[in-house]
């Protein structure tokens, strides 16, 4: 059995996004910083506020599918502002839609990613290279397309893409107004998105 | 040192909202759950119009909320788009059963949750919508091709008062959601705006504006979220800087001879009525020069910058049609005849 | 520092009331020659309503020229009476026979004027006229008799709209003279103003406002001359300072329980509609708690004091037929409906 | 004969104007300090802007009696701002209203300034003492009024009631704002109106 049609447990939607919810809490304010470094600075409290309505989707919605669960926080981050509120929101939202049972398969996930990937491009028009979360999400479906791909390697590959927009100048986004600025400042999008997907995992294993 | 009156300035706009309620009853609700400002009376039987984006651009878009223009207005936090659910949650309360058009200023956040909201309308509750995509700044034209994806287009201002009284005209008359996409399409592509600053605005809880001018100085080409404008100018005379915002807009709308345009002169915040009437003369005396009618005039602080001290001026080339709608009744909390 | 957009600041009146009539053809004419601004057609039949005073307050008064309002509004410079000659062609201009109404705000320069125009307009051209005098500033109530030839007694501020809308729509049903200079006289009687600034105007050409507050400073019962309050009091949120005049108003006042009032929440210049909504909330606030309605609410800078930033709250304790004549049609530059 | 009884010849008017013209334009400055240094400064601005539309009135309606000519003068102040132009607009206008011939005698011309008086109170309602142009033409009315009283005694008294309001604090118009400030400053419309009845004496002889 191929690695990708490892079927990913039942409670994994939920532990998936408890993960998030801690990590991001932790995370914001750095993340933030980076936002303001190169950008407006709101990117940690979007998170924040992101991740509170998730919590209240969740109380609210009682979910109990992977596809429940990820559609909490699709419209947690859809009833945030900024850019990176729909984005991710519309990101988490194909991963829902890619599910088709109770307990989603890798491969679901890697078409879910894939899906994702295409909707933040439809709706930001950024490439790879241009400084956003693609840089981190575009590796990421890559490595889980190629055969043998898991999510381990995608997690990795992400990591890699994020670390990579240190050296670039933003193309998209508030910070692609500061040009020269954004250099050397990692793009808080795209780490966001490297964690993401090393909490995803995190939580099939 | 600045200053603004506020609560918690997290409170602002909300309470804002809130008052804005109270003090127009009968014109508009505020729904605070969902979080956008409606008709008091929802209208039957036409295409919804919905607007909206950051908050500090008021009266836009709250300000026109009502019979001849807006059916619901969405606000962001100061300067943030709304969110993709707000909005959608207004596409719903806007939709009479004959579709909702959303009009958007050209600002990557408010394009995207717009566009979220759309998808979410079409999938989730299958209401028609169309989009019309309001990009006048012309301190923001780099010539590039409207197709380019690299480019961020025009930034959208204050066309978008003229869009949505047009369009807010013609879907009381019954317009269908197609053909009101068009007009106000046609609008937008034929409106340009430049605007110019001699004070930047501050944001509520800050105490100094976004950025700083010499005594001197004047930001031109200036945008309404506190950021720089194209290039700096010597301060002047009104009519030498009314010049600077009417030579390129004629220069890039090349109105004909005999022909007629509407001209929105718009205070950015803390502009007052003797600067601002004064500078409707320049732009008239500029117009007149050139051969070119003003037929309407909108002169007033309708799409601001908090208290940004500046003006902007819109120019549309106008026919018969076009007068007809703007001459249409209009009866919303800022705006109406 | 502050800097005004100006060419000539001599220039300036005129060159605005060239602009507001431009830019309000169907409305409003300005008559340069005599120094004042009339409706485009003039009414027939009616008593003729005038009202002036210096500039710097727009759009008092010549904003509120036209139908079921002013006729002639005359604007002296900026912060400058109008001179008796302008007050005395105004009156004959406003004339259609049935006598002319003076409203007047409480300020030496302007009384004087005025009076002299009256004189003049009975000994020259047999006019009838009759003055309303406004004096609503509770900042300026040292609680004199009212016939103490000795005291200036209370300043005219934003309750002149009050009266001129009232007015105005009793003019335009038919009322005569007489009983115009009386409904005249009950409402600004009725009605009290206080104001606030956190930041005073700019006169056009200077470059320094007309008094300096530190940060944690608000000047309490502020004037629209540039001139300082009643006291000065911590700077705070804007309910708590919303309550610094609500309070004393309603001291004043005393409203019933179940009574209602008009509300005016009137920004001084430079306050943004976000803070100025926020303070029409609170006031709703102070009086809902007091078990007094706010039966209609008037939001906007109406009476400013060039860029100043502030609040003031005009309350006018009305009944049906006030409020009858209140919703009455007007239509005019700045107050259409 | 009495000395009041006195016809002033038919050129007095003209003279008196015209006096006043070269007179006002001079002092202007001056007085138009006095208001700064105790008022809100504009009054010289006031008397500059008055006598140039006495020139416009003068050149439109080409006087030749005295009343006529005095209405001119009249029509210039009523044409201007500020307390001062009503005050001494109505104040001249009495004066032309009191003469009923060519050629006034010093009995109308006291008469005039006596109505002049009254007018100007009933605006102003000042009392002598409280720093306005009244502390000067109340004296002159009262030195005219009396037996054998004569337009140059009526100047001097003019004149000493506008010395005295240096010692007083101002209690009308805008100098009453400042309160002790204005003591020890001349009140310049007093010097004003102790000069047009200076400049009344020297037109008569
Ligand atoms: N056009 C885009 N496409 C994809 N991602 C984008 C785009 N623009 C911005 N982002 C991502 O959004 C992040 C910033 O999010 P946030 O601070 O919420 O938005 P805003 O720029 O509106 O303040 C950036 O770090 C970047 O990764
Ligand atoms: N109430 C008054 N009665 C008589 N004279 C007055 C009164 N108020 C002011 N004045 C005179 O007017 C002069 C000031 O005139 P002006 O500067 O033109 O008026 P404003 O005070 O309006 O600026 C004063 O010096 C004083 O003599
Ligand atoms: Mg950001
Ligand atoms: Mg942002
Ligand atoms: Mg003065
Ligand atoms: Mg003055």
């Amino acid at each position: 059995m191929n690695a990708r049609d490892t079927a990913l447990d039942a409670g994994f939607g939920e532990r998936w996004t408890r993960a998030m919810t801690t990590a991001f809490a932790t995370e914001a304010d750095r993340l933030g910083e980076l936002d303001r470094l190169a950008g407006d600075g709101d990117f940690g409290r979007n998170l924040t506020s992101a991740f509170g309505r998730v919590q209240q989707e969740v109380d609210a919605a009682g979910p109990t599918t992977y596809a429940a669960w990820l559609t909490c926080v699709s419209r947690g981050f859809l009833g945030t502002g900024g850019t990176s509120g729909p984005l991710f929101g519309m990101f988490f939202r194909e991963l829902a839609r890619c599910s088709t049972g109770d307990e989603p398969t890798v491969a679901e996930l890697g078409r879910g990613l894939s899906a994702g990937l295409a909707t933040v491009q439809r709706y930001g028009k950024a490439q790879v290279g241009h400084k956003t979360m693609v840089d981190a999400l575009a590796p990421a479906v890559d490595a889980l397309g190629a055969t043998d791909g898991t999510l381990r390697g995608a997690a990795e590959a992400a990591d890699e893409g994020a670390r990579s927009t240190a050296d670039i100048i933003a193309k998209r986004g508030r910070a692609s107004y500061v040009g020269e600025a954004s250099r050397g400042v990692l793009d808080p999008g795209a780490v966001a998105m490297a964690m993401v997907l090393a909490l995803a995992a995190d939580s099939a294993s | 040192m600045r200053r603004s009156l506020v609560n918690d300035p997290d409170d602002l706009v909300v309470e804002a909202l809130e008052g804005l309620a109270l003090a127009h009853p009968t014109l508009v609700r505020h729904d605070a759950e969902h979080g956008f400002v409606a008709r008091a009376t929802p209208a039957r039987d036409k295409v919804g119009l919905v607007s909206g984006g950051g908050s500090g651009h008021e009266p836009l878009h709250a300000g026109f909320v009502g019979h001849g223009m807006l059916d619901v207005a969405v606000p962001g936090a100061v300067f943030a788009s709304p969110t993709a659910l707000q909005l959608y949650d207004a596409t719903r309360a806007a939709d009479a059963g004959r579709g909702v058009l959303h009009i958007v200023k050209n600002y990557t956040g408010d394009v995207i949750n717009f566009t979220v909201a759309r998808e979410l309308a079409d999938e989730d509750d299958d209401i028609a919508t169309e989009v019309v995509l309001v990009d006048d700044d012309l301190a923001t034209d780099l010539g590039e091709e409207p197709d380019d994806p690299d480019a961020p287009g025009r930034r959208g201002t204050a066309a978008v008062v003229a869009v949505e009284k047009i369009c807010g005209a013609a879907a009381e008359e019954g317009a269908d959601l197609g053909s009101l996409a068009e007009l106000g399409r046609s609008v937008a592509a034929r409106a340009r705006s430049m605007a110019f600053a001699i004070e930047a605005g501050t944001h509520p809880g800050s105490s100094r504006p976004a950025f700083d001018l010499d005594a001197d100085e004047v930001e031109l080409g200036v945008g309404i979220h506190g950021e720089r404008g194209r290039s700096r100018v010597p301060f002047g005379p009104t009519d030498e800087l009314v010049a600077r915002l009417v030579d390129p807009l004629v220069e890039a709308l090349r109105p004909a001879r005999g022909s007629g345009v509407i001209a929105i002169v718009n205070g950015l915040g803390s502009t007052y009525p003797l600067e601002l009437y004064a500078a409707a003369r320049a732009v008239h005396g500029g117009m007149t020069a050139r051969g070119v009618r003003v037929d309407r005039f909108l002169v007033g602080s309708l799409v601001t910058s908090l208290d940004m001290h500046g003006v902007s001026v819109t120019l549309l080339p106008v026919d018969d049609e076009l007068l007809r709608l703007w001459d249409a009744p209009v009866r919303t909390p800022a705006l109406t005849w």
